[in-house]
């Protein structure tokens, strides 16, 4: 029997270890009773290296290569090759939360600057380290306005058109309070701000509303959305990302009590779905943020140092008194954000965001001029990707689609959602030459 | 022989500046957007990328990890991380968007129905959703199939027991879930302490979380009583699986009568814990309770694996699938092993653990343990002693928890640990305990940053490189 | 500001065991061969993968690189390595083996023939050979070159003339081509001595060997005049490379006469060094020498690229086609810098030394210079400004060489280190020179090992674990 | 115009800097007269690391994908993934030869365990820290035997099947030397040694051998041939590699006093030749080794600590005088297969070694099974490789494996020859089977 290659007991060093303890095998350590003892087999036949590789190289090489002009939620701009080496070094990846300050400054710093960047994006004081994607920070979020909302209320108030995952990991997160979800209706592409107003009320807690929206519509009034929910005392959270927010409007300004969304469009290739929850808040919920921060603080030499701090809202102090159940978080994808962000610079991120409003404009301009296509469906300035309307049936142009090699959303019968970003713009002409082919 | 740790100090000021420090741009967009859409400028720093590269390999040198050496900390199973994982991981053809057609991600799905299959097989249970992105999200994910069951079953039970020795991700989540937390003390041998449990146990009990080994390293030995109990209550019992690396082959929760688990693929198959995640925390459930794991369910059908729903899911816990990265290299490290490799972590954690135990000059109250023992650091104080081993170069156990243990060391070496590794370690333990009240209250001394002030950082947080300029 | 190094020590006697020391197994073959043709048995270290990756961990954060800190060892040209040209490198499709067909490797072909003209253009030059594994061995397939050229003209001159100042490579080359060697002593100015090379040319002199800017870093500014002197003599002028980086887009080897050239990739093309190599010596030509370019060829025909031979090509330098991966990566640097990347490198390189040279307070007694400069430590020793450099937190200046500067200094940043990086090496060649003598002659002692003794390395040689334990 | 992406001055500092050393511009810097000076272009566009990746994937790709069956003197072995992750540490990878040893101590200490292994592995007092390449290593062979040998001879002797490359790369190092070049015959794949001993006389000072050799065979004489060579005193050099050597004979018992060799069969993969001279030697020969040598010494507080040692013998130090021109070798590979032969281990390294005997005993059994087939052709035990007759031409019958995906060397009309290892083995019955398509 092979034992794990990772386990370096040779079997001398084995049996003198046996008898250093007075076991008589290995066995013997396990105090199991029998009837629960398990005495089967897995059925799982070891890999040598070069198996495992083979065999993960054709098995994940059933995946056909698409083109991806996909987005709502995941996105992918590219990561240069210094994030990966940068973030790949052992130290880095193989280190543990960082409960012993003093040997684990590299990552606390790291994290410290990742927040940072937040705090300068959303113009909040407060940026945590990472919650697991942007929906689990919008549920975290509903249930810190529970917390630190004086009002009496229960509503959350979301759009109509909240992506599904989203909408469900809210209502998850809320099943366990006395909060309920509403929703709001949208108007071409942004929230409906007359209807909105009119769905606010004393028992509202929470407003969400976001930019850009899961439709790649730049909300045009975040302040009067602001205003509505300041109005009842509700909390005023808004879902965008980072590169989005270093053109678009500051949270801040525009009287953002949370920011939530997905930080992982920086630093992440696409990964199923794999995320980075941004959860930035005003300082005055710093005793009630979910999740762990960073703080400066001072060594025993007067030398500045970083510390995990106000560990009192966390689980393995405050149990169920906890802000939340959360422990291990995204810390490292956080690492590559910022190594990402720092990379770019304020410079490069801009550029970004710009050649995201300018790509995006500029593909919807070529297939508005396809026949039996209509883009974009919304009179908006979008951000990334928009919506496609469609004289075929939007699945069956889809489904031509894939058979070219490339995917897009279907989000209607006649409704597509395209999403163009720097990975991607090299194939936009030949998008819209196959879109030519398949719309008509 | 000790290790020191590695010094890499810049001034007195500071180890290594802040990017903020070293050079920053403000910069105004130009005009793409109206400005009444638009922020009026940004201010972020700007490294070039050699500048980049020397600021993060100067903090990686600054940072403890498993490839620097002993990483004993208790009831977090750091253990080696495989390269050959990541680099299955970094295929191209893993890189794929989420809302991409089964038909054209069959092997992403394939993948996710095999590591589903292992993770089934390994822990005894029927069925498997991979969506739960840490180990809390499972716990979460969990809980919320007990109270769906509960509510299906037209039941509203409103408590969760939970012992106090268990993890605080325990307690949080139940109370995330909106259950009662009734904690329940542990025995005079450290387990859980039967009539007490029959006392708290009633038809209000939603479930039972339980971790076996529990957080001192004891096997439950009343594992069939306890379930018995809960079972006959209408209660459902929990697994965290925390501790699974030390049963691997040697005993399931399925078979143990556990109704729910969740997986810890970090502690257990050997995922990167990157300094606080991303994890996966897979959640397995006996049959009955297969209809509720959230959706969408990865299914096989004759023309392939698609995705499925179930009416009676639960809510989702993640916005798509979960650390889909994370969940390759889990994948990656099953198949490595192998029935045989697997069985061996455990047989050599288990090991480590008591030669470890035998070799350290410490009282360990409570046994047989299994991978992890809690010994008392006695009159001394553990945090300190801990603070000492910095000194001696090995990353310290997790102190003052379980609280059951007073002073508490609660050590786990995992399987990783050479015999050699171990005895250094030992003399670093000792060491430690060694130093007097002075030496092991003004450590640690030869590491990057000297004694940390944990309590100004509370009292007067600076959060951001903003809050440091004001 | 000034860094500290590194340190990691594991205890007084070393810094961290030899693998030999941590485990080892002797085994035997278990007989596939007959007795008669194998050996007794072997005896090897057997770490495991886990104490492996600590090992080779802490070696690497015992040893300084570019992505630890400034790196300006003058003639060496340590700059940045962008790890895109890693990942290029790292292809699955550049493995393959060098007998392939030519039709089956039509990529490898193509990016070779690609690399091939690029550095034509960039060097001037009208044909470039990409065999050479290293820049030494670019020398010798440059003079080799040069012997077949002389030769085939029926002629069997015996000299090659280099300039005192020129890398020790030179010479050992000269005389590995089974040449005598002529020294050149510098002119005042600290160039050549045109009266000298007039003297020493003749009808024996097979090439002049030069670089331009020359090793204090000056422009050889009768670089047109010493051409036609060699030329008009019958020889051959050959261009060492090693300072290319000064030039780039601004003069070209050819359009200033030299007749062959090798390029340092490592040099000017940021190719990782990895301590030692592997780098790669390009060597370019004028078209009336492209014939005795070493075989095989790639050629660019209508169906493709094909290998051909030339019959007056000299005989091979390296068993297959050279250091493969370093001259994707070569490729991939040149390709993502383009003329304008090319040319600014060049241009801050050069505007980097000149800058540190003014920030520090050290004599540089040759100028106008460019990509580097050679101060002296005046009645400082150099060595040890040196080693008290190190003290400071960066490695320092290639020391006593060329011997034309007294204690010289000399001094390359490159063009990756800003302006606040150059203000810190300065200040850290400022420290050491401000220290005593004494402080000087004692340093390093804040870095991983203190002064080590090399007279007594050299004097008892001990090279391998086996002669430590004798 | 764009400049450096790895030159990091913004405008602001380039005008502080320029106005520092008080000059106008980057021009004024430049002393270059004007008749020299370029300026034309090279007309080479800049790339965005993206259109980088992009367009060599896309030209690397072009190489078809084969299955190898290829050796004579570039072997691939599995290298594991550790190899890849450590040696990438920027440390390594980056930094420059270890003239400042305070600094540098973790190379120099990995390169001494590098020249430990060999020196184990050959059984010979002293290893150099690498050549270029087997080829390479070999012509240094060549002149250290011109330097230390007294006898008056100029003949090199090797075997008249040397590999061309090996042989022409020889040509080349004692071409300025008063050596010339002699063959002696080979024999049923190996050294025939009755001729051999005709051939060496008094004026040979080095005598050449291999095992395995070129064709693959196990060199079963080697003590005869030592003893040949020792009878006239020429110095006897043997070529092997380190998985070889594993196993095989140790040559300081057969009497070499000269090891050279592809240590590149350890921590390399398939690259194209590139490789890793292996070069052992004699302790007698100490200041007369070509290349670098690591030491161990003392630091000043009494630590052990290591040194690139005997400087004396190198060209920047001794220039013409030199024992060789060597300067920048292959550390970086050999760091590669120090930590590859530490990963196997001497059970691994053994292990591998007796696959490399046995993988090529049951694929040629195989081969020779197949009609039109004959396998091996040499009556030789084998490692790794060996020769196929073929009935039919041998270039059309590669040029049909080819077709089926496979790579065969062609050696002779009717001769082809077939490498396996671990790397390759999984597809040793499908190269069978395409055989069986083609050879008949």
């Amino acid at each position: 029997m092979s034992g794990s290659p990772y386990a370096p007991h040779t079997d001398a060093e084995t049996a003198a270890m046996l008898d250093a303890v007075g076991a008589a095998d290995e066995a013997a350590l396990f105090d199991i009773p029998e009837p629960v003892a398990f005495d089967g087999e897995f059925g799982i036949e070891p890999r040598s290296e070069q198996e495992l590789r083979r065999e993960m190289a054709d098995l994940l090489g059933r995946n056909d290569d698409l083109t991806e002009f996909l987005g709502r939620g995941h996105y992918e701009h590219y990561v240069p090759s210094v994030v990966d080496s940068l973030s790949s070094r052992s130290e880095f990846l193989t280190s543990y939360t960082q409960y012993q300050p003093e040997i684990t400054q590299g990552f606390l710093q790291a994290l410290f600057e990742y927040q940072s960047m937040l705090v300068e994006l959303t113009g909040l004081g407060i940026a945590n380290c990472s919650m697991y994607d942007a929906a689990t920070a919008l549920g975290e979020a509903a249930l810190l306005a529970d917390r630190v909302r004086s009002v009496d209320g229960e509503v959350v108030l979301v759009p109509e058109n909240l992506r599904e995952g989203k909408r469900s990991v809210l209502a998850n997160y809320v099943d366990g309070s006395d909060l309920r979800i509403e929703t709001y209706p949208i108007e071409n592409g942004t929230a409906d701000v007359d209807a909105l107003d009119d769905a606010v009320g004393e028992d509202t807690v929470f407003v969400y509303a976001e930019t850009p929206t899961v439709r790649g519509c730049i909300e045009p009034n975040l302040a009067e959305i602001g205003e509505i929910a300041d109005a009842e005392g509700a909390m005023f959270c808004l879902g965008s990302d980072p590169v989005a927010l270093s053109i678009l409007e500051e949270p801040a300004s525009v009287g953002a009590d949370v920011v939530v969304g997905e930080a992982g469009v920086l630093g992440l290739p696409a990964a199923y779905g794999m995320g980075l929850g941004l959860f930035a808040c005003d300082e005055e919920f710093l005793r009630q943020v979910p999740g762990r921060l960073v703080g400066a603080s001072e060594d025993a030499d007067g030398t500045r140092a970083y510390t995990l701090t106000l560990q009192t809202r966390e689980q393995h102090i405050r149990k169920q008194r906890a802000t939340s159940n959360i422990c291990t978080n995204q810390a490292w994808v956080a690492l590559r954000a910022a190594m990402h962000a720092a990379y770019l610079g304020a410079d490069g991120l801009v550029g970004l965001a710009e050649d995201c409003v300018t790509l995006a404009r500029d593909l919807a301009a070529d297939i508005d001029d396809v026949t039996g296509l209509q883009a974009p469906v919304d009179d908006r300035h979008h951000f990334r990707e928009f919506v496609v309307g469609t004289d075929q049936p939007a699945q069956a142009i889809a489904d031509d689609l894939e058979e070219e090699g490339f995917a897009v959303h279907v989000i209607g019968d006649h409704r597509l959602q395209v999403c163009i970003t720097d990975a991607n713009a090299h194939a936009a002409d030949d998008l819209v030459a196959a879109f030519e082919e398949v719309a008509a | 022989r000790t290790y020191d740790q590695a010094v890499y100090a810049v001034s007195d000021e500071e180890n290594e500046p802040l990017l903020s420090e070293k050079r920053s741009e403000t910069v105004e967009s130009e005009g793409v957007l109206p400005d009444d859409l638009t922020r009026d400028d940004l201010t972020l720093p700007n490294p070039e990328e050699p500048e980049l590269a020397r600021h993060y390999t100067r903090l990686s040198q600054m940072n403890w990890s498993i490839e620097s050496g002993p990483y004993p900390l208790g009831s977090c199973t750091m253990k080696y991380n495989p390269p050959v994982t990541e680099d299955v991981a970094a295929d191209p053809n893993a890189a794929v968007h989420p809302d991409r057609s089964a038909s054209s991600v069959q092997g992403t799905l394939g993948l996710l129905a095999g590591l589903q299959d292992y993770l089934a097989r390994i822990g005894g249970m029927d069925a498997v959703t991979l969506q739960p992105p840490a180990g809390a999200a499972g716990e979460f994910t969990g809980i919320a199939v007990a109270r769906a069951y509960h509510r299906a079953n037209g039941e509203d039970r409103s408590e969760v027991l939970i012992p106090s020795s268990a993890h605080g991700t325990n307690f949080a989540t139940a109370a995330l879930a909106g259950y009662d937390v009734v904690e329940l003390p542990s025995g005079e041998d450290g387990r859980v302490d039967m009539e007490a449990l029959e006392a708290a146990v009633s038809s209000d009990t939603a479930a039972l979380m339980l971790t076996n080994p529990n957080t001192v390293g004891l096997f439950e030995r009343d594992i069939e009583e306890i379930a018995d109990v809960v079972h006959d209550a209408g209660g459902l019992l929990y697994y965290d699986g925390a501790n699974l690396n030390a049963l691997l082959g040697r005993a399931r929760p399925g078979d143990m009568g556990f109704d729910i688990m969740h997986y810890n693929v970090h502690k257990t198959f050997a995922t990167p814990h990157g300094g606080g995640g991303p994890g996966a925390g897979p959640v397995g459930v006996v049959e009955e309770l297969e209809p509720y794991l959230p959706n969408p369910r990865i299914e096989e059908t004759e023309s392939g694996y698609e995705f499925g729903e179930s009416e009676d899911a639960i809510e989702r816990v993640h916005g798509f699938q979960g650390n889909w990265l994370v969940l390759v290299k889990a994948y990656a490290y099953i198949a490595r092993l192998g029935d045989s490799g697997l069985a061996d972590a455990s047989a050599k954690a288990v090991l480590n653990a008591n030669y470890l135990a035998e070799q350290v000059d410490l009282e360990v109250p409570y046994g047989p343990f299994h991978h992890e023992f809690a010994a008392t650091a006695g009159d001394a104080a553990a945090a300190d002693v801990a603070k000492r081993m910095l000194d001696f170069g090995v990353h310290p156990p997790t102190t003052n928890w379980p609280e059951m243990v007073p002073e508490a060391m609660l050590t786990e070496p995992t399987e990783i640990e050479s015999k050699q590794s171990l005895d250094e370690l030992a003399a670093a333990f000792d060491a430690a305990l060694g130093s007097t009240d002075e030496e092991r209250h003004d450590a640690p001394s030869r590491t990057t940053a000297k004694r940390i002030d944990q309590t100004s950082a509370a009292r007067d947080p600076r959060l951001s490189w903003q809050a440091l300029e004001e």
